[in-house]
């Protein structure tokens, strides 16, 4: 600093105060025990902070039981054995549990469309428990419903997670470097976008034909374009953080900058749109098997199941169509307040709007 | 940027996705493994000089870039040649469908839009209210539905007990008639039961985000009555956005419409295509699949033309 | 000013970025480039503090981006202890940021929210692998907390628990990690609260003293600035106009836009009777700025043209008028209606304060020709009159940064060939 | 009869977090065609003294209790309609940000005029006729054109104007001002404050200029107060305030800002920062902060004094200066010791307030 000249010309910063003496604060001992809300409150992340909002909200809560006791349905449904290809294990228990009596296929074409009773639960002999009733050719809808569980939920998890590898990793690339790569992706995702969801879907089945594999791959297809999308929006958005700049500015590397400051402050939006996709992309597939596109007729699979009885309910034998259709709405249902509750712990409106008009 | 400089931008940028689209629809059937004629013969065993005129009737002895220019050129004056099942035109067999298809899309948009926006705008103005939290259970179960399911569900209910709706499609009536109307409503409502939820929630959090703007605290500071606040600056800056919402709707519409239509047996190029998927008749669905394709496209143009004509930001 | 080379050295800067075009103007092959930086050169001494003041969009931020080349620039050089750094390979560019860092405006968007104060001032650390074992790395970060005054126990607790002061502290401490020679402080306090702006201001001094960093200090505010700097730089429109120590540039004679700017700062004085100078209008679009000096636009002491005898502000508003005429922003349907029936002429002169008749005839000829178009609606031939008579050399010549009584200015008021405002500089008296 | 006159109005807002007190006891008075300045920091309670003026406070903050009394009424009591006629008629209010004050789907005109229609009933025709006589009155040229442009192609200062414009359009009798010029260049700034200052002289309108910044305020305003944590703690004429501070948290501000050409080396600065206002300390909030802090500070909460007599007033004269710090009720032992000296004039001496030695 140079000294500062005595005659200013303006005629300005006449007045001045002097004995204000900030440094005797600091030194002295504080007056009371108050102290500023940093010193007594612990450290927590921004994460913390989400899951304690998450955990807040009874509604996702109750997706989240849903979510899980379903999952725990399907699994413990019946034995599950590995797949024989293995060596020496091929064929092996892993889950000795079945939850479903009978056996999903086992058909009693005498008992045909049984409707489900109370004397049906009350009465407990153990060859006639079917307590959702049975199907045309006499297979337990109960057993078949919570083992069907086992496509649906599988299909959706798998589906969403392979689709997230495809498009996270698109997107960020589009995103983080633009230019001809980002507008090479972006076309495609543009192009593809231009069929709906279920439209593209078939298109897919239609070339690689049925079955649970070309089923999982179709909705890959389908799926990774709105991740791409997403992520690509969030980290052009994050770009802009002063953060990015100063990672650039203390020279470090596009690599460690995209992972270490762009991913995880842009990934929010795509977990939520994720989760949500998990609803979305069992329907299509319950949509698929409905429409005869998807597993086999034979196959415990819901939509197939409400293909296969679609007639018959609008005959009158409702129970046919009501137990699957239920299960594919009450795990939608779920996964759904699971996002809301992933969104709104992510973005905490409410918090915005506490101090709303407040400054 | 004027209007008319926009329009032209999004004129030019719509060709190559038109472009690109035709070539993935025009592709689908090189992805497939095995031979082409095999479709079209469905496999039947024939002579190899058989199999050969074949060949060159369906142009497939030619480089892929003449066949996509030859199959394209007769598409853009909608001649996709032979429906492989039936022999009739492909042109004829989704003009007998597509009439049915518009029909109930357009009774299903407008279901949507008659409810959702209404419910949408009251829901946002009520937030974290009663009346809010039924709006958000409503729109819960309207995304969460199947719509097959929720399609199984009304008939049985309104057309089987009921009696309200005929269960089957009325035959020999006119597309407008009365009879052809009333058998629509219920695929109608279907579809529409998961639109509305849609574009209801997006409406909620489109004005729920113009609720919070400062403006809407100047137009009340300014002493404008509450009405005129809501109405004025609040639900018509929510509408400019919401009209690009109305083209998802599009697409979702036909989504619905493709399952839907095979709950219903409803004559529609929905059920057409999955009927067609099953017979493996390739030129219907590639029709069908560009018809999609380009019809979105269109759709989402013309929703960004009309919200940069509603947003003078764009439009000046 | 030393003889040695200085620290930092820009020459002929120029930072120009594609103007928001779209891919059909591009198809045209018609751009347009948004000057943001347009031919700055400027020197810091080592242990100097540059201010560097301008109005927003004046491009002060874009020279200290590109001094850093965290942006590319479209023409220059910058020298940093000598060598050119504009020519550097990207992992030479890597190993100069540990001798320049930079502190930014907004501290919250500055910090990475989802990381600790420890993981942000340790990556700093680890880039450069200044320290090698975990235990020196926690000392050094508690070290450098302590530096800047903050508890060191804070370590780690995570951005959104700190005020916008204390963050600021923790920017400070991350760019004093890789112990830099030269910072770019851009508009380190303007987000910040007087009481805390102090503390802020008052930290950089201290560590100036003590670890001899060069500073450009980017703020918008004279009054920050002539706190901190030894010398000042005055931006406008991506110029430089004037330079010199606070002294100088507080002292007549100045640039008129520095005089302006100076004057319109609220002086915390009531008593204080500002005269003060009201500039007309906004800043020009940097996309086609003005043409000659770009300050000519809303110059209260514009040169009057060389053959006619204009009292100053007659002149100005003059200039005013032709200037709505070129943009055509006038309603002459309006004005003549509200004219009260004594014509257009008196309407207009009304309007921009310009008397009537004008001191000189031989211009009052020429401006009521050009008004009498104006009543007919015709602006070009109103335009084609005014901008040929009346000929400035400030709407002609860009003028340079030259040496002034006190410090240097770009002004052709201080250039003697301009005095009798003839356009012709080649004719040296 | 003040023309408004806020009395212990009490702001809370029951957030997650806890209760925020926005503001407390807060009381002042402004005359007709007065500018009263409210200084600050952020977090003070400026703006949500503002709102609350205008009963614009929204979810989930609520007025405690207080009267707000404009022309002797108070506009806590009105009904909704009738309130809904004092806004934007007799009181009007500028934003802090004109860019999003504004709305961006209607012309800057229309925006004006409607609000002369509701509270004047003038026609279409009329109002628009007004509308551009405003727009022209705060100097903007070719004003009949611009009435049919839209917000986004006006300048940020044009954008100021217009919705000083918009405050003006009902010859309101009271203008709040929120932090009008904070957003805008200085040389912008200038030109807004000149501006406002016309109108004021030329209207007989008050006005209630919310600010942080000191040098506006010394300009512009008459009579100012200074808020801290939601309490106001000191309250001046402009001349007192700047010559003659008498609370510490003032004079801390005053001699932590840059003034151009006062020769300081160093800056002072306040130690700390504002508490959230959730948790205030106890006693005097500024205790932590404040080098004259003695042990009773932790214990009283100061009341707002008239400085050289130490007695709370129930009404106070605009010449009168007032001020909440335990010096001036006689609480503090030290006293306070600072000196305002003012270059090239007489040194004032200020040594522990003015009533003690």
């Amino acid at each position: 600093m140079s000294t500062k000249s005595q005659q200013s010309q303006t005629n300005r910063g006449r007045i001045r105060i002097e004995g204000f003496d900030a440094e005797a604060v600091e030194k002295r001992d504080p007056l009371s025990a108050w102290q500023p809300e940093l010193e007594t409150k612990e450290a927590k992340s921004r994460t913390y902070y989400a899951w304690r909002r998450f955990k807040r909200n009874r509604l996702a809560l109750f997706g989240a039981v849903i979510v899980t006791a379903m999952v725990l349905l399907t699994v413990f449904a019946r034995p599950w054995g590995l797949p024989e290809w293995i060596p020496y294990l091929g064929g092996a228990t892993v889950q000795p549990f079945s939850l479903a009596a009978q056996d999903p296929a086992t058909q009693d074409i005498l008992v045909g469309y049984q409707p489900p009773t109370v004397e049906h639960l009350l009465n407990w002999p153990p060859s006639t428990l079917h307590i959702f009733g049975t199907d045309w050719a006499g297979r337990d809808l109960f057993a078949r419903t919570i083992y069907g569980g086992r496509y649906s939920l599988s299909i959706g998890f798998i589906a969403v997670g392979v689709a997230l590898l495809v498009g996270v990793p698109l997107g960020s690339i589009a995103g983080y470097y633009g230019g001809y790569v980002d507008e090479f992706i972006m076309r495609i995702v543009d192009m593809l976008y231009a069929f709906p969801f279920i439209v593209l879907a078939i298109a897919v089945i239609t070339i690689l034909g049925r079955g649970y594999w070309e089923i999982v791959l179709a909705l890959i297809v389908v799926g990774w374009l709105s991740y791409a999308r997403i992520i690509r929006g969030e980290i052009l958005s994050v770009k802009q953080n002063e953060y990015v700049t100063a990672a650039k500015a203390l020279g470090a590397r596009d690599r460690s900058i995209i992972i270490k400051h762009i991913m995880p402050n842009a990934m929010a939006p795509v977990i939520v749109q994720a989760t949500l996709s998990v609803g979305t992309v069992v329907l299509t597939a319950a949509a698929l098997g409905f429409l005869g596109l998807g597993l086999s007729p034979a196959t415990a699979e819901w939509g197939v199941m409400l293909n296969v009885e679609q007639d018959s309910m609008a005959r009158g034998n409702w129970w046919a169509g009501l137990f699957p259709g239920l299960a594919l709405f009450f795990f939608v249902m779920a996964i759904n307040l699971i996002g809301d509750g992933v969104r709104d712990a992510f973005d905490p409106q409410g918090d915005k709007k506490g101090s709303g008009g407040f400054r | 940027m004027s209007l008319q400089r926009f329009i032209l931008k999004r004129g030019l940028i719509t060709i190559p996705l038109l472009i690109g689209v035709s070539i993935m629809t025009f592709g689908m059937i090189h992805f497939i493994p095995g031979d082409p004629v095999d479709f079209i013969t469905q496999f039947a065993d024939l002579d190899p000089e058989v199999e050969d005129e074949i060949r060159s009737q369906y142009g497939l002895d030619q480089p892929v870039y003449i066949q996509y220019f030859n199959w394209m050129s007769d598409a853009i004056i909608l001649d996709f040649g032979n429906a492989i099942t039936t022999n009739r035109t492909v042109g004829a067999e989704i003009g007998d469908r597509l009439p049915y298809t518009l029909l109930m899309g357009s009774m299903a948009f407008l279901v949507t839009v008659v409810t959702a926006i209404p419910l949408g705008i009251y829901a946002a103005y009520h937030r974290n209210t009663r009346i809010d939290q039924v709006s958000r259970v409503f729109a819960l179960l309207g995304v969460a539905l199947p719509n097959f399911w929720l399609g199984l569900i009304l008939i049985l209910l309104f057309s089987s007990y009921l009696g309200l709706f005929p269960v089957l499609p009325p035959t020999g009536e006119g597309l407008l008639s009365w009879d052809m109307i009333r058998y629509t409503i219920l695929p109608a409502v279907t579809i529409g039961t998961g639109a509305t939820a849609l574009m209801m929630r997006l409406m909620r959090s489109s004005m729920v985000e113009e609720l919070d703007k400062d403006y809407v605290r100047t137009a009340r500071a300014k002493g404008l009555p509450e009405k005129t606040v809501i109405r004025k600056h609040v639900v018509r800056n929510s509408l400019i956005s919401v009209v690009t919402v109305a083209a998802i709707q599009v697409a979702f519409i036909i989504s619905g419409s493709v399952v839907v239509e095979v709950v219903f047996s409803y004559p529609g190029i929905g059920r057409l295509l999955v009927e067609r998927v099953q017979t493996r008749d390739f030129p219907v669905i590639q029709a069908l699949v560009l018809i999609i394709g380009v019809f979105v496209i269109f759709a989402n143009m013309l929703a960004d033309i009309i919200y940069a004509y509603l947003d003078p930001r764009i439009r000046y | 000013m030393s003889d040695s080379e200085p620290l930092v050295r820009a020459e002929g800067l120029k930072k120009y970025y594609e103007s928001e075009t779209d891919f059909i103007d591009r198809l045209l092959g018609r751009r347009s480039w948004v000057k943001a930086v347009d031919g700055v050169s400027l020197e810091i001494q080592e242990g100097e503090t540059l201010g560097l003041v301008g109005e927003s969009g004046c491009g002060k931020s874009s020279v200290g981006r590109t001094l850093l080349q965290l942006q590319e620039a479209t023409e220059g050089s910058v020298y940093y202890r000598g060598t050119d750094i504009t020519e550097l390979s990207s992992s030479e560019l890597r190993d100069l940021r540990q001798d320049v860092q930079l502190i930014f405006q907004n501290p919250q968007s500055s910090l990475n929210p989802r990381l600790t104060i420890s993981d942000i001032i340790g990556e700093a650390l680890d880039i450069h692998d200044i320290v090698d074992d975990k235990q020196r790395r926690d000392k050094k970060i508690k070290e450098l907390l302590d530096r800047v005054g903050l508890n060191a126990s804070h370590a780690n607790r995570y951005p959104h628990e700190f005020s916008g002061g204390q963050l600021q502290r923790i920017g400070i401490a991350r760019a004093l990690a890789v112990e830099p020679d030269f910072i770019v402080c851009d508009e380190p306090v303007s987000a910040l609260d007087v009481s805390v702006q102090a503390q802020i201001l008052n930290l950089l001094e201290d560590l100036q003293n003590e670890f001899g960093i060069s500073y450009l200090f980017i703020a918008h505010d004279l009054s920050v600035v002539e706190h901190i700097a030894d010398r000042i730089a005055v931006m406008y429109l991506g110029k430089i106009v004037e330079v010199g120590t606070p002294e100088e540039l507080f002292s007549p004679p100045q640039h008129p836009y520095t005089e302006a700017l100076l004057s319109a700062i609220p002086e915390p004085d009531p008593k204080w009777e500002p005269d003060r100078i009201l500039l007309e209008g906004t800043v020009p679009s940097p996309i086609d700025p003005p043409s000659g000096c770009s300050f000519h636009t809303r110059c209260p002491r514009v040169i009057p043209p060389k053959d006619f005898a204009f009292e100053q502000t007659e002149w100005r508003s003059l200039l005013d008028l032709r200037l709505r005429i070129v943009d055509r922003e006038l309603s002459l349907d309006k004005i003549a209606a509200d004219s009260d029936s004594q014509g257009m002429d008196a309407a207009l002169r009304d309007l921009f304060n310009i008397p009537q008749p004008l001191s000189d005839p031989q211009a009052e000829d020429i401006l009521s020709e050009a008004l009498s178009h104006l009543e007919e609606h015709d602006f070009e031939a109103a335009e084609e009159i005014l901008s040929e008579a009346f000929v400035s050399p400030c709407s002609v010549h860009e003028p340079e940064l030259q040496q002034i009584e006190h410090g240097r200015a770009a002004c052709h008021l201080y250039d003697s060939r301009y005095d009798d405002g003839s356009i012709e500089p080649e004719v040296r008296p | 009869m003040a023309l408004l006159e806020v009395e212990d109005l009490n702001v809370r807002f029951y957030t997650e977090d806890g209760v925020v007190k926005a503001t407390n006891d807060l009381s002042y008075q402004i005359e007709a065609g007065e500018r009263f300045g409210v200084v600050g920091e952020s977090g003070a309670g400026k703006s949500v003294t503002s709102l609350a003026l205008m009963r614009l406070i929204e979810e989930p903050g609520v007025v405690e209790s207080g009267e707000i009394r404009f022309k002797g009424q108070n506009l806590l009591d009105l009904e909704y309609e009738e309130m809904r006629q004092i806004r934007g008629n007799e009181i009007a209010m500028i934003f802090q940000d004109a860019e999003t004050a504004l709305n961006p789907a209607y012309t800057v005109g229309e925006q004006i005029s409607e609000a002369i229609r509701v509270h004047l009933g003038l026609n279409e025709e009329a109002a628009k006729e007004r509308a551009i006589e405003k727009l022209e009155s705060v100097g903007i040229p070719d004003a009949p054109q611009r009435y049919t442009d839209y917000p986004h192609q006006f300048s940020g200062g044009m954008q100021q104007r217009a919705v000083i414009a918009m405050a003006l359009s009902c010859d309101p009798d009271l203008i709040i001002a929120d932090e009008p010029t904070t957003a805008l260049d200085v040389t912008i700034e200038a030109q807004i404050l000149s501006l406002l200052e016309d109108i004021c002289t030329e209207t007989d309108t008050a006005i209630q200029l919310i600010t942080h910044d000191l040098g506006v305020v010394a300009e512009f305003c008459e009579r100012v107060m200074v808020m801290y944590a939601g309490h106001p703690v000191e309250m001046a004429t402009v001349e007192d305030l700047y010559y003659n501070p008498q609370h510490p948290y003032t004079v801390g501000l005053m001699s932590s800002i840059p003034r151009i050409g006062d020769n300081r080396d160093r800056l002072q600065t306040i130690p700390g920062r504002m508490p959230d206002l959730i948790e205030n300390p106890p006693g005097c909030n500024f205790h932590p902060r404040c080098p004259y802090a003695e042990e009773v500070c932790t214990r009283m909460e100061p009341p707002l004094v008239d400085v050289e007599t130490g007695v709370e007033l129930e009404e106070v004269a605009s010449d009168q200066q007032t001020a909440a710090c335990l010096e001036h009720t006689g609480d503090l032992q030290k006293g306070l010791d600072y000196t305002v000296t003012v270059r090239e004039e007489t040194s004032m001496e200020a040594d522990g307030g003015v009533t003690d030695e």
